[in-house]
């Protein structure tokens, strides 16, 4: 255990730093979840892109800096410390491009993971359907084979981007007489291709993030499939992997917001509720343990180990975490919180307490990761609900 | 000592009830959210129902009735998501005003009183106001998280107990009303919503997080109809008891917020189903007349302070009946 | 509505306060989990029996006093307020006396409620078995029909008083082809009889208040059983009702027990954490609401009502309140929360944290409490694991 | 940087719990509390260990060893209920004594040394102490709930910074082991123990329980281990890392033992089964070395008080290497 860093990751934060504070927006973006939004954050995508920022933990073969786990963790730090945009691009770094890398052929590599680490490819998620929430083995979309083709129909919904989003990928029953986890496969979908319409989804803030996927006899070819004909659940859990595991919210994010915080609570200290003070020490300490368990997440990884249902406890830490985090600034904020603006900006904290709300919900819901945790880490039976 | 309604307690709150469900479902809130948030219509037939006169004197043609029921109504209120501007003019004013020409008119449903307070940084519903008590408001217009909010700069205000005692009350049985109402809402949910191939109300984990909330909103109920009861009576204790109510209302609203959105899952975040509107509700009322740190501010004084006698014998005035 | 009391209401407060004032004993008594202790509080049971306070809410006929809930109310706050003794009769005033008033014959109500009134009789339940914990249809303890007796053989477990009670009452299977609910009957044992054996179950905090009963070919009367035979379960089902309801925790001893804690508190303020002072807030709040609700549902059965499903709420609130409301207590004791004696008194608060964890406990767990709020009240499907 | 143990690191944790798992059950516990709770074969068998010689250096015949190392070695304790008066005098004693001689008599064994310090009100096994530090005690015995915890009045002590970092450690370190105990206890019962026709472990409620357990221990880890390294490097905010893992492994283990005992029903509640050992450990040890209200000042201070810096890039020291 060596709890300090190199000279070489020192400079490599000081480079990061510095690169940061030139480019960074002085102005926080319009909302992401909004047109004009998406397009400044889809500009910011390509600022970054600009410099060789935009994919640091892909090969640099695909436009990356093959930076290790612990220069990423640098990274995310000194991007949220310097406030940073969020990223339009999520989907795309930490979703698809390592499922790309792991099962694409190197076609589909040459073909998609350059574009991507320019900042010219932004992806939505085309998991969930209507009856499918976090059940996913309950797709019914079909992808029917004719030729060199794949003629798509069905309904995706939450997908996450696809208002604004070039292409999606999803999941899609190859075979029209299997069940549950067989027969699906893993297919982009360009979401300009005829027979595609979107509408999207209105949100609780009102934005529009989120969309449903129509697919009206879509054809894609046969090359836009990731690895062989019914083997989409098991490239699909990988994605599901990444999502849960290392990567789906950098520690760095709810560091900086707990530093907020404690600013947020020095300013109203005097007239906050007796149990705010510990509830902001107690978010900072938490988003301390997130990041402390990160980094030892990482080093795990990098000597070669593996993250299996670790992912789920994760993935309820921080998504309580930020609730928690929030709903303590919401008490804070007082009367105010309900203002969408407070003195003449949008009112941050309501749109955190907002944005948080949906953590223990998405990404399979915090009761499917107790399950998880329940019957893979502790071995308790299945019976029962589940 | 009984602590039941009377049959005309309850035939009140019933009629506000159904008369509120077959007229204010989610899809008026829908429209009002796409049109702007007030309906001349509404405002009339809540007129024409005597929620305005509900507590102004008879000698000025109202009804007379009392704290109790004006909560009553606020509950009502709170589980149908009404905003129109009847809140603070029907239900707060009334107890406010001497001028028995203002309280006529009001019953009447020609004058709408908007309220003033330093403890809210705005007026609800200024531009509709014919009167407004304890201040003024600049005409700017706030935009709050819920959208049939209408909410404006507060230009000045005094600091009036008696409003913000009032004004807190009926704002906890709003809140009690709106954590009700989402309770429903989540349950209704539940029992439709199949996953892994059965309800998941079915789910042990769902079934527990709602019952949590039906034991928060079990007790938040007594102490709203206490403090409304010590209000209404002048106990001199009132204030405390309405800090209470408005705390137990709030934290059992938020909760019920919470707790619905999870079990509504990736439905409860889109205007796909209409939760959202008494979440934020939920949201707005928690902080409006005294956020939590300010009525646990008065909990603390009257008890922690020692400015009150606690124990087993103290939950009601013991001397003679009052006011 | 009409929250005073009347000035009848308030002669009776007057004249319960005068006579506790007199007769509560100075320093508190040994625990009730010992038998030094648990014989004092018998008999300070005999002193409130001399005084006809014993089962104020008994018919006068029975050697009460017939009052009402409201002056139940009444009685329980000045007996609190008075720092009284707990009760060693409990089962016998709140659990079987009911149950005898409702379901027992003439005969047996001369034979067991007068004394018991007297403080000459006291009870152990006989619920739980080995294997049937809150499951109470799985009893195989039996009851086999000789002429007029019964042979009861089996064991029962978790008996709480039985270490030195002097009967017990429990149901047991009279018809041994029986399964679940049916063929139960409701009787009353003897804890002397030949063929009862007791064995004390120490339990965390070293005393030993339950105990397993062993009965091996006991004989009983059949004139013990308490209603016609294989009726047991409705008999125990209002027994539990009876629990579970109005009566189980009286609102003043939290009320008491919250109070005792803001002085802790001030005692402690300097050194406090910063959430404990929201919390002694929170713990004389929810003490308040429960004894509101108390009245409230006093008023409603006064009118003639019943309670139902609201029983569990209530179990929840005051289990889950009075282990925050103790848990905060440990947490401004501080390090001398572990310790048995503080300043050459017994650790109350220690004593109280360690009971108040068998709340949520006993009488249903709470997890069972929250089954039937979901399905009694608001109608969620009973299916999977329950 | 790397945040993992080294394979001597993970050789030395996975031997001590061999060793205790085959020496050290819960029968061992029982015959304890039954005979007075110490004996010296179980104390040999440590020094044997080398756990004595751990952190001694190697010129006083010692292993050299450093804080992860004690601190592996006493979460190993915290799991067995070790109540061996090991812990203050081989995990703490040696790193505030500079005697060269009293620290070859810690590592052979021959030496016990108790610490006092004005946080707690006691002084653990003073008297099989032969060197009671920083203070001493009065002879009078005090009775903990813990049964196997013999403590001793405190007569006067200094308040020695040093002394209670490093003891707050490692008595954080034991209640992370004892916690991770009781979620195991907690476990297996759940998957034994039958009711309504099935293990109760297959009931959601129980489940999620016992997650909820596993997730803040498992967050509770890597803050203990960050303090074990800042103390044994010298780093600046040592004292500040060892108060926030004192705080979260206490919180963890607390809710540790009301889970498992809630879990457990009836019999947690008894010594039929051997869950109270460690629950009242867990008790013990949370006001051990400083309570929560402590360990919170000290990260209110810094943090609200603004005497650290924080954010995204103050997880760690930033520049050279310490110590």
């Amino acid at each position: 255990m060596d709890l300090t860093y190199t000279p070489e990751q020192q400079a490599f934060r000081a480079e990061v730093r510095a690169w940061m504070e030139q480019h960074v927006p002085k102005e926080p973006l319009l909302t992401l979840e909004g047109r004009a939004g998406f397009d400044a954050h889809v500009e910011w995508e390509r600022t970054l892109a600009s410099g060789n920022w935009g994919m640091v933990t892909w090969p640099e073969a695909y436009g990356g800096r093959g930076l290790d786990l612990i220069r990423w963790l640098i990274f995310e730090e000194e991007y949220y410390r310097a406030g940073a945009p969020l990223r339009a691009n999520q989907n795309g770094i930490f979703l698809l491009g390592p499922t790309v890398m792991e099962f694409g052929t190197d076609e589909q590599k040459a073909r998609f993971l350059t574009p991507m680490a320019k900042g010219e490819l932004m992806w939505a998620q085309a998991w969930s359907e209507p009856n499918a929430g976090s059940d996913m083995a309950a797709i019914r979309s079909r992808a029917v084979r004719d030729g060199d083709d794949y003629v798509i129909s069905g309904q995706k919904t939450w997908s996450s981007r696809a208002a604004f989003a070039d292409w999606s990928f999803g999941l899609f029953r190859t075979d029209a007489d299997s069940k549950r986890h067989k027969g699906l496969s893993f297919i982009l979908v360009p979401l300009d291709a005829p027979g595609v319409t979107i509408r999207p989804i209105r949100q609780l803030h009102g934005e529009t993030g989120f969309a449903e996927i129509f697919f009206d006899e879509v054809r894609v070819p046969v090359a836009n499939r990731i690895a062989g004909e019914g083997e989409g659940w098991n490239v699909a859990m990988a994605t599901a992997g990444f999502e849960r595991g290392l990567m789906l919210r950098s520690p760095a994010r709810f560091q900086a917001a707990a530093k907020r915080l404690v600013d947020l609570y020095r300013e109203h200290q005097a007239v906050a509720p007796p149990s705010a003070r510990e509830a902001v020490i107690k978010a900072w300490a938490e988003a301390e343990a997130y990041a402390l368990n990160t980094y030892k997440v990482a080093s795990t990884v990098m000597a070669g180990g593996k993250i299996g249902a670790e992912a789920s406890l994760n993935k309820i830490f921080w998504s309580e975490l930020d609730r928690a985090l929030h709903r303590t600034a919401m008490s804070l904020m007082g009367a105010a919180a309900e203002l969408k603006e407070v003195g003449g900006r949008v009112n941050q904290w309501l749109e955190g307490y907002i944005f948080s709300l949906s953590g223990p919900i998405y990404a399979g819901s915090n009761e499917i990761q107790r399950n998880i945790i329940a019957e893979r880490l502790l071995g308790l039976p299945r019976l029962g609900a589940g | 000592m009984n602590f039941a309604f009377t049959d005309e307690q309850i035939e009140l709150r019933d009629g506000v009830r159904a008369y509120l469900e077959g007229t204010h479902g989610a899809e008026v809130l829908r429209r009002l959210d796409a049109e702007g948030g007030r309906d001349p219509a509404i405002w009339r037939g809540l007129v024409e129902m005597g929620l305005t006169a509900l507590i102004v004197p008879e000698a000025q043609g109202g009804l007379g009735l009392g704290l109790i029921e004006a909560a009553l109504v606020a509950v009502e209120l709170g589980r149908a998501d009404v905003s129109e501007a009847v809140v603070d003019s029907a239900l707060v004013a009334p107890r406010l005003i001497a001028d028995e020409a203002q309280l006529a008119a009001i019953a009447a449903g020609e004058l709408r009183v908007a309220l003033a307070h330093p403890v809210n940084p705005w007026v609800a519903d200024a531009d509709q106001a014919g009167l407004v008590l304890g201040g003024s408001a600049t005409g700017e217009r706030l935009e709050s998280a819920d959208p049939l909010r209408r909410l404006f700069a507060l230009e000045r205000a005094e600091a009036d107990t008696r409003m913000l005692d009032h004004a807190a009350l009926i704002a906890a049985a709003q809140l009690v009303g709106a954590g009700e109402r989402m309770l429903t809402l989540a349950t209704d949910y539940a029992k439709d919503r199949e996953q892994f191939g059965q309800a998941i109300g079915g789910f042990q984990a769902i079934k527990h997080h709602l019952a949590s909330v039906a034991v928060m909103l079990e007790f938040a109920r007594p102490v709203l109809w206490r403090a409304a009861y010590a209000l209404d009576n002048g106990h001199e204790r009132a204030s405390v008891h309405v800090s209470h109510a408005k705390l137990a209302a709030t934290d059992a609203a938020v909760q019920a917020a919470e707790t619905a959105i999870q079990v509504h899952g990736a439905m409860g975040y889109t205007y796909e189903v209409d939760l959202h509107y008494w979440m934020k509700r939920a949201w707005a009322l928690a902080g409006a007349w005294g956020d939590r740190a300010f009525h646990l501010r008065r909990l603390d004084d009257a008890m922690i302070g020692g400015a009150m006698a606690i124990g087993p014998d103290q939950s009601f005035e013991t001397g003679m009946h009052h006011g």
